[in-house]
This record gives C-alpha cells, structure tokens and sequence, in this order.
C-alpha cells in the first residue's frame, strides 16, 4: 500500500537521512523512532506531501502521492504537533467543520457521541480555547473516530494525554489495524495490538 | 375638532417647520442605539446565567459520579 | 465542491463574529488614518477635496495591508491551515474562500464607510459615488494580490513591514486608477467609466490567477 | 479587606446593591427624559432668533448637547475608576470602568451624528474640521480603542490593568491633543475659540437641555450597573455566593 | 547605572547589524508610502508642496508605528524580556536603552532621508531644513509614545493594527507641530521656531514620562 | 529567608491556589511538584515578582519583595521555561551581557570556561539559532556558574537535556544549596543532594 523508495530529506544544509526504503501493507502499524532532532517529524510530513524531499519518492497504492495528490490525501487522516483546532469554535463546531472539509456528511448526534466517547462530555460546547491541553488534544483526536481514511499518519500522538485517554487511543489505533488500516506513528511509547503487525524503523545516528 | 384636523396637527409637528428628517433622524438614531444596547445587555445576562446554570449542572452530576 | 468553499468561508465568518472588535479594528484604523490628514494638511476645503482620493485610497491600501498579516498567520499558528492543505479539496478554492472572508470583513467596510469620509473632505455626491463603486472593485485586488505577500511571509519574523514591502508596489495600480476615478468622476459619474472599466479588468484578472499563486505561495511556506 | 469602605468593593456586596438601584435608575432616566423631550418640543419656540437664525432644527441641541457632556463625562469617570483599580487593586473598580466603556461610546457617536445631522441645515455640511468636531471624533478613537485593547487580551486580569493603563495614558495626553486641535497655530491661540456662551441661552432650552442630559446620565448608570452585574457573574461564576445565586434561580424558574 | 544602559543599547544595535534587512524595510516603507501620493492626488507643482509636510508626517508616524510592533515583540518572545525585568537595574532605563536603540535605527534614517522626500514635493530649502529638525525633535517622541503601545500589545493577536489603533490618536499633536512647523517653515526658518520649541517641549515632558508608563505597562503585559 | 505568606493566585478567573505558606532558610532545595495546569510555573513566576499574586505575601529576608524591588532582584536567578538567550548573538555574547545586567564584569576567559564546562567547548562564537535545543538550553544554564545570586528559582531545568547535562546541572544544584544558597524547582526527575536540606510542596488537587 505505502511505499517509500530511495527517500532523502535534508533541512538547512543538514541530511537527515538518504536512501530509506521500506513498505507497508494494510493491517500495518509503523513506529518511528530516533532521538530528538533525528527527523522523525520530517518523514512523516514528507509522507503526507507537506514537505518536499530533496530526491527518492513516497507511493500509496503503486502510484506517487504528487500524482495523485487529492485522491491520496482523501485517504489520509494525519494528525501533528500541533492540534489544528480553532480555540474560538467549540469542541463540536471544530469537529463538524473537519468532517466537512474531509468530505464527510456527519449528523449532530455522531459528533456528540465521539467527542463523548473522547470523554468530552459536558464540554462539547465551550470554545475550546477554554479547554486544557490535554483536553484540545482529545477534540483533535475525536477525528479518528469520524474518519473513514485507510492511512493515519500521527506524530506524537500520546502527548499531554492522561492514562485513561492514552488507553483508549491505543485501543482506536488497534482496532483500526485490525480492521484493515494504515498507521505511522512516532511515540515513546509501546502500542499493543489485538490484532495486524507492528513494525519499527529507527532513524538516526 | 375632527380627524383630519388631529391628522393635520400631527402632519405639522412631525414635519417640525420643513426639518422633520433632520431632526428625527437625529433622534431616531438616538432611539435606536439606546434600544440596542439595552436589549444587548439583556440578552448577555440571559447568556451567562444560562451558562452558569449549565456550569452548574455539570458540577452536580460530577458530585453524583 | 461548493459546500467545501461555503464552510470554509462560513467558518471564517463565524471566526470573525466570536472576536467582533478584530473586524472593527481595520475599519477604525482606516477612519484614523484618513482623519489624520486634515490634521497634517490643514482644514482647507479646496485643498481638502484635491486630497481626498488620494488619501482614502493609499488609507485603503495600508488598511488592507495591515489587515492581511493576519489572513493566514492564526491558522498557521494553530495547526488549521496544515489541516486544510491535506483535505481533499483543491486547494485554490479554499484559498479563494478564505481571501473572500477577508474580503468581506476588511473590504466590505471600507466601501461601506465611504460616503462618510467624502463628508470629510467634502467631495462631490458624484464622487463619492464613484468613490465606492472603485473600492468595491479594487479592494477585492488587493485582498486577493495580499494574500500572496500574506502566504509568502507566513511565520517570519518582522512578517508585517516586510509583507507592506513586498506588496505596496504591486498595489500601485490599483491606486493610480483608484484615486483618478475618483478624482475624475467629480463632474459627472460617466466621466469615471473607462477607468472603472480598467479596474474591473484587475479585478477579473486577479480572481483568475491570484488564487493560484497564494495556492503554491501557501505550500512553500507550511514546509 | 479590612477597611469599611472596601465593603462594597466587594463584588458579593455590591452586586445586590446594583440590582437593587438599576430600576430606581431606569425610572429615573425615563422620566427626565421624556420631560425633556416634552418641553424640549412643546414649551419652546420654534425658532431660535439672534444675528444668525435656526429654525425647528435646533431641537436636535437637546440631545446632541446632552450626548456630548455625557460622552465626556464619562470618559473622566472611566479612567477614575481604572485609576483607582490601578492603585488599590480592588477588581470591582476595574469592573466599573470597563462597564462603562462601551455606553460612553455610544454617547460620543451619538454627540458625532447629531452634530454632523445639525451642521447640514446650519452650516450647509455634515462635517468641518472644527476643533470640537475633531476633539469629539480623536475621543471617539479613544473609547474603541480602551475596548479593542481589552477585549483583545484574553487573560481578564491583564486586560483590566493594560486597559487601565492606557485609559490614564489617554488622560494625560488628552489636554495635549485637544489644545493641538484647538490652536494649530502656537503664534495665535486666543482669537480660535467660538465661545458657547450657556447664559444666553433662552430659560426654556436650556431647561430641557439640562432635562435631557440628567436623563441621558440616569440611563448611563441604569446601562452601567447592569453591565457590570454580568461581568461580575462572568469573572465570579467559581464563588460560593454566585453558586447559591445560580441554584436559587434554577430552583424559582 | 550607565553601564547597563549602554550595554541594552549596544545589544540592541548589535542586533540589528546582524539583521541589516530589518533596518531598511522601515526606511523603505517610508519612502513608499511617501511616493505613494503623487501617484493617487497628481503631479502638479503647487499641490504637492501644500501637500508635502503633512504626508511627509503621516508617513513618518505610519512608518515609526508599525517598527514599533517589534520593539518588544522579540525580547518577549525569546524570553529575554523576562530577564531584563528581573535584573537589579531600574526597569525605566533599561526602556529608555531600548527606545532609543529604537529611535537610533527607524527615527533618525528617516530624518536623514527627509532631503529626498522634500525634493519629491518640491519644497523649498528653508522647508527641508525644518523639515529636518521637526523629524529630529518629533521623531523620538513618536518612538517614547508609541513604545507604551508596543508593551501593552505585547503578544496580542493582531497586534499590529490593534497597536495603531491605540497610539495614532495620541500622536496627533506631534503630527499638528510638526507638519505646522514644515508649512509655515516654507518662507523662513525662523517662523518656525515657535513649532520646533513646542516639539522640544514634548519631547522633554515624553522623556520624562513615556519610559515610567512603559515600563508599567511592561509589567502587566509580562505576567 | 524566603517567606511565603497566605498566597493566593488565580489565572484568568479560575483560583490556582489560595492560602499557601511556607518558608525555606539557606541551604535547602524547595521542589515544587502537581500535574500540569496545576499552578507550579505561576508560583514560580510569583516568587520572582513576575506575577502579582491576588493575596498575600511574598517576603525575603523578612522584608516584602515589592519593598525590596531591586535588592531582592540582585539576589535572585531565574530560568524559566523560555531560554531568555538571544539567537542572533553567539553564546559568549549572551552570557556576556547577561553578566553585565547582573551587574557582574566577568572576563572573557571566566566566559569560555564557563560555557566549555557545559560542553560547549567548539560552540562558544556560533549564532546560538545555530545550535540544537539541548545547547540552547546549556547556553541558559551556563549563567548558572558564574552567578553569585543566593536565590537560584528553576521552571523544568532538566528540560532537552541529555544524560550528561542532567548530572551536570544536579552537581551544580547540589554545589549551590551546599554552598548555602536556596533552590526552588520544578522537574518530574529526583535532585539528589550533597549536603543540605531538600523539601517537597505539592500543588494542586
Ligand atoms: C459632528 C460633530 C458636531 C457638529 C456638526 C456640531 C454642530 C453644532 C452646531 C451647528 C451647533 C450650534 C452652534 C451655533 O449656535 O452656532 C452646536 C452647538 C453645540 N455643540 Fe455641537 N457639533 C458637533 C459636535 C459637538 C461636540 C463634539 C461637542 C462637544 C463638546 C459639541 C457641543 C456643542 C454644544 C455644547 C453646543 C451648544 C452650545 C451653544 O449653545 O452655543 N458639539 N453644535
Ligand atoms: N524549520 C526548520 N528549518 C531548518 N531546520 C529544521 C527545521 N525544523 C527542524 N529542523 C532540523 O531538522 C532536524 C530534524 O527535525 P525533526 O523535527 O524532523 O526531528 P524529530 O525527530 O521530529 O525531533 P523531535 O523528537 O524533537 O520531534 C533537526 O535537527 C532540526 O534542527
Ligand atoms: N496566560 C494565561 N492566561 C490564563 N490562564 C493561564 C495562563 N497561563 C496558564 N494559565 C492557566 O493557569 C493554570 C496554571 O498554569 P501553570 O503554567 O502555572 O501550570 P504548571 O503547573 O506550570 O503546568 P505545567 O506542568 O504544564 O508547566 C493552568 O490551568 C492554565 O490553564
Ligand atoms: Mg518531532
Ligand atoms: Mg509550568
């Protein structure tokens, strides 16, 4: 499904790394390691096609992510550093307007119900900007649960979150792996799953 | 003492001597701001007491968890 | 298709209505600026009506200027606008949603605000009128020629002097055939037309191409 | 909180009292007002005489002198309240001089429309660079800014004090600003000034006149207490008090 | 004492040398939007110079306002501002070191270039000169007022337009002497002279209290 | 010496803390500790006289810190979450003038010591924007060794650091509260300490 072939990536006048080549099918959890400043942000923003490697060449079902530029990025659910939330809309306006954008139709009673499920409830409609850290980062992942994207690409997913939501995290990567999804993601973190194949790939010196 | 003569009458003072736009203008817009803001500040009170009123809900079912 | 560039814009017009006083601010800034000149110039009425044009376009110009520093810098802040750049939507049409919000609540003011700055300066009705009809062509060009600037400088340091650099001489046209609109269309409204007729020729060619460039303006800059 | 004054800085205390006095208020403001507006259109003549006559228009003197007293009036109370904020740190100070704000804005446009309204029969434009006019609009600039500062800044304890501050900043340049209007020129100073002289004034304007801004100054109280009652429920909303306020209200609707 | 107001200042200045681009775009806004007017009002001699010191000043307080929105912004942002209030030296110097570092780099390029511009609107050589003076003495007070706005903006969003929405009002009178001066200066120098002193005046009364209200401000805005 | 009487502060219109006492005398380590929101970072800010708290007391040495302005701010380093160093300006140029604001005249060789002590050594007269965010964070910290301040406040210290760092910058804490001098911080991590005493206070519910 994923492949990347022959990929370098360089920021500033520093390599990153050169030469990557691996592959992922469906059922695939893919953990990217390295220490900090080794260019796992980078690899991952290059498989979504928001940075530009400097040669080599990422390709989702055979054909190259540039080629098919909206089509691949309708398969593709990714979620970064930052949590892409407006602090001026609330929890369910943010949500609906993601789903929107991601081409979805979805009813008021679904967005309720994921952001319940986040354990938003009572919240749902307060302006975000009034949320905590870890609670804006529970609006941002309430998506994976709307989404119907094959691939999630997620750095750091796991940060400013408590036990509890870290649990159920694990719990929706697992099960979309099990249900035939994609997932790169960069943690500390080990994530068990009920089912598919985890693999790893360490960047870095 | 006749409706047209009451009519008239009427004519002539919202008329004010050939300068009614100017005047009602001047405190029609006068009217209208003061009606605004006093409507707004209504609807503020109606919004933060409803929304302490969630807040307040909200704790209470905490308490009961 | 279309619902994407309606949300887009809806949610942006909804940004703007949780944070009233941002819109207000360009609309003051406008009529300070504007005010500022008499102050400068002295209260004479025929040198006020010489001045009048000019001054509210290059006011329009710096408002509109000032105001797009802030077209995509929150999104870029927050996450939003990476967001957006991996939906599966093109991405010209939701940078023409996001300049036509801007436009709205930066643009539309200004157009709406003229008849009171032509009291100002005691311009002509005529020219007040033409005054207008050029701002509600030629704000939308320099909102869509901003968004470039806006898109180009997004996250550096010192963005707003360098982006009122960048763009200022791209908006000379614009005002050059601006203010002599109005300047023009003080006798009588039809004296104006070929130079509104001009700006309307900007404005159609703006909207066809500016999208396009702020588009891959925008994917240069979230790398 | 010792002192016995600062009994009513307190937010809990004072928050009963406002709700107590903003109907007496609002009688008030009503009834100056619509006596104003009685004698203002039907004790009066309808023409005003003198070197240079003003017909019916003049009416709109009533509430365009009333506005303008207000908006600067209030400008002053304003920034005495930020100051006091400032120096005694007491919130509810703060409270009171944001709550003003926004009516001391709409006072100084409504002075701005009025006028320019009145210039157009009298003076045969709706605006000149008069140095009044222009003293108005720049304290016009001054209010939106107060409110566009405050309202920019998230965090209420910072935006109270910087607005505070930038009140009292306002203040001190003010008489700078307005002398600079007044007398662009430094070498001739005293001829500027079209003196309003309110003596001459006729008995009856100038009794509606007064009517209308003690009506106008009611109303800017009734205006004011109300808003800082929301305020104080906004920034209160975690307090023992507001909590029991909130439950007895759920409990009588 | 003075040590630590030369060593802000040098800092200050050492910084800008290692970002040279920073310095010009000031100056280069200037000259834009000075340039900008013959092009919106015409040509024509006589209008020009009536024109020439009032834009000449609105410029000038355009120019000196939006390098303002950086004053602070970097020190805050990087956290040097933090330490600068937590050293053991009066906080109102440590301002007035970073103010005139300020003036030093956006205020005097502009008096210098002033020559240019009056030759731009045709003023005569008495009219450039005082020109000169009334941007050497006003200039500072600009810098002194509006560093006040620059602190109580400190981190805002739209900071930019919101910063000259707070401070353009409070720089009219130095924009009422100093334009006043330039015109009246057309014959002779010393018509002038009452202007320039008034200048002087503000900028003692701004010396004496702008850097106390700054550094207040600075305060709140820290937290 | 460091007093802290009744504090109370909130943030916006949420009450962090209220009513919180204690006091520390020279040679003791004050570890601040609470979940993340919980107020430890305004407490901090507090004690430096950043912050205004909404009630009560800070004192040093007996006297109020308002009072005392000046003379308290000689006796105190802080370091807080930002690095407070300049990017454009090399690491001795930012220790340099940090010094001299300190109002100490430190040599240039007491510069490059300190700096070569915290493995700078090859990095002193780079653009500090040049270096990782760990260097950045030793360039911060390098400030540590030539400052004579008794009062030693430190928000996240071990932040960025790699393992080196963390047991240089804990024999540094260590030195200072041995020598007599106060510490307060926060860190997840345990200070051990040579000599003197170490307490805990934690904050939040
Ligand atoms: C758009 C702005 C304004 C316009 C066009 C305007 C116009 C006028 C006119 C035409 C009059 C009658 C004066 C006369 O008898 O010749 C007047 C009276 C007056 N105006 Fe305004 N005005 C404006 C703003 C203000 C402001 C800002 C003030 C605030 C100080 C003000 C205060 C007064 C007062 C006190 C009088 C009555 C004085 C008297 O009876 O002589 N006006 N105004
Ligand atoms: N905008 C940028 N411009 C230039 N260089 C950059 C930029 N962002 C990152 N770098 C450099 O690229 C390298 C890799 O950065 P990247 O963010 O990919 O690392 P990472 O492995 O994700 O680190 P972390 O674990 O801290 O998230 C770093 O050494 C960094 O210095
Ligand atoms: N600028 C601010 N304005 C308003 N509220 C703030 C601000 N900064 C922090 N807060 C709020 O104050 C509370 C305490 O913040 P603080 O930074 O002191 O926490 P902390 O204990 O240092 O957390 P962390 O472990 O994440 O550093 C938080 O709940 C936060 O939401
Ligand atoms: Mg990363
Ligand atoms: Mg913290």
């Amino acid at each position: 499904m994923l492949q990347v072939a022959k990929l370098e990536c360089r920021r500033g006048d520093r390599l990153l790394f050169c030469g990557l080549d691996f592959q992922i099918e469906a059922g695939t959890l893919l953990h990217v390691r390295g220490r900090n400043g080794s260019g796992k942000t980078t690899l991952l923003r290059t498989l979504c096609g928001l940075f530009t490697q400097d040669s080599g060449e990422v390709r989702w079902k055979g054909e190259s992510i540039r080629t098919l530029a909206e089509d691949f990025r309708r398969d593709l659910l990714y979620l970064g550093h930052l949590n892409g939330i407006k602090g001026d809309l609330t929890g369910v306006e943010n949500l609906r307007l993601a789903a929107t954008l991601d081409g979805d139709r979805v009813g008021r009673d679904a967005l309720w119900a994921a952001l319940g499920r986040l354990g938003l409830a009572g919240f749902e409609d307060l302006p975000t900007r009034m949320l905590s850290q870890g609670q804006k980062k529970r609006v941002a992942l309430a998506r994976l649960i709307l989404s119907r994207a094959p691939l999630w690409v997620l750095d750091e997913p796991f940060t400013a979150l408590d036990l509890d939501a870290v649990d159920l995290l694990q719990g929706l990567i697992a099960g979309h792996v099990a249900a035939g999804g994609l997932t790169v993601l960069t943690t500390h973190q080990a994530v068990p799953l009920t089912s598919g194949q985890a693999r790893h790939l360490d960047l870095g010196a | 003492m006749n409706i047209m003569n009451i009519m008239n009458k009427m004519l002539e003072f919202l008329s004010q001597g050939g300068y009614g736009g100017y005047i009602w203008s001047a405190y029609g817009m006068t009217l209208a701001l003061l009606v605004i803001e006093t409507l707004g500040l209504r609807r503020d009170r109606r919004a933060v007491l409803a929304r302490l009123q969630r807040l307040l809900r909200l704790r209470n079912a905490g308490d009961k968890q | 298709m279309f619902t994407v560039f309606w949300s887009v814009l809806h949610r942006d017009l909804l940004l703007a209505m949780r944070r009233r006083t941002d819109v207000l601010t360009t609309l003051f800034f406008f009529v300070i600026v504007v005010s500022l000149f008499p102050l400068g110039v002295g209260t004479e009425r025929a040198v006020l009506r010489v001045l009048g044009p000019g001054v509210v376009w290059v006011a329009a110009l710096l408002a509109s200027m000032l105001a797009l520093e802030r077209l995509f810098a929150a999104d870029y802040e927050d996450g939003t606008l990476e967001q957006l750049l991996l939906t599966d939507q093109p991405l010209v049409l939701l940078t023409l949603a996001k300049v036509t919000a801007h436009w709205l609540l930066t643009g539309l003011p200004l157009v709406l605000i003229a008849p009171l700055v032509g009291m100002q300066y005691h311009l002509t009705d005529s020219s007040v009128a033409v005054m207008m009809l050029s701002l509600l062509l030629g704000t939308p060009v320099l909102s869509l020629i901003g968004a470039i600037g806006a898109a180009l400088t997004l996250g550096l340091r010192g963005g707003g002097i360098l982006l009122a650099l960048l763009i200022l001489p791209l908006y000379i046209p614009v005002l050059v055939y601006g203010a002599g609109a109005v300047t023009v269309g003080a006798a009588s409204l039809g004296e104006a037309q070929p130079y509104l007729t001009l700006l309307a020729a900007f404005l159609v060619a703006a909207l066809a191409l500016a999208p396009l460039a702020c588009a891959a303006a925008l994917r240069i800059s979230i790398e | 909180m010792t002192k016995p004054w600062s009994r009513f800085a307190a937010p809990a205390s004072f928050y009963p009292l406002a709700g107590r006095l903003i109907p007496v208020f609002w009688v008030l403001a009503a009834a100056f007002i619509l006596i104003a507006l009685y004698w203002g259109f039907f004790q009066t003549p309808d023409q005003l005489g003198g070197s240079n006559a003003q017909k019916d228009y003049y009416r709109i003197i009533f509430i365009h002198v009333g506005t303008a007293w207000m908006s600067m009036w209030l400008y002053a109370v304003l920034v005495a309240w930020a100051a006091v904020g400032l120096v005694f740190k007491t919130r509810l100070s703060f409270m009171m001089a944001n709550a003003i704000a926004p009516t001391g804005a709409i006072f100084t446009f409504l002075a701005l429309w009025t006028g320019a309204i009145w210039g157009r029969p009298s003076w045969g434009t709706y605006w000149d660079w008069d140095p009044r006019l222009t003293s108005e609009l720049i304290l016009f600039f001054l209010y939106i800014g107060y409110i566009a500062l405050h309202s920019a800044i998230d965090d209420s304890r910072r935006a109270d004090r910087a607005a505070a501050l930038l009140a009292i900043v306002g203040l001190v340049m003010v008489p700078v600003i307005f002398w600079s209007i007044n007398c662009p020129d430094p070498n001739q100073c005293a001829a500027l000034h079209q003196r309003s002289g309110l003596g001459k004034v006729d008995g009856n304007i100038l009794f509606a006149m007064l009517t209308m801004t003690l009506g106008l100054w009611m109303y800017s109280f009734a205006t004011t207490l109300m808003r800082v009652r929301g305020i104080i429920l906004t920034r209160e909303a975690e307090a023992a008090w507001v909590q029991d306020l909130v439950r007895a209200q759920a409990r009588g609707s």
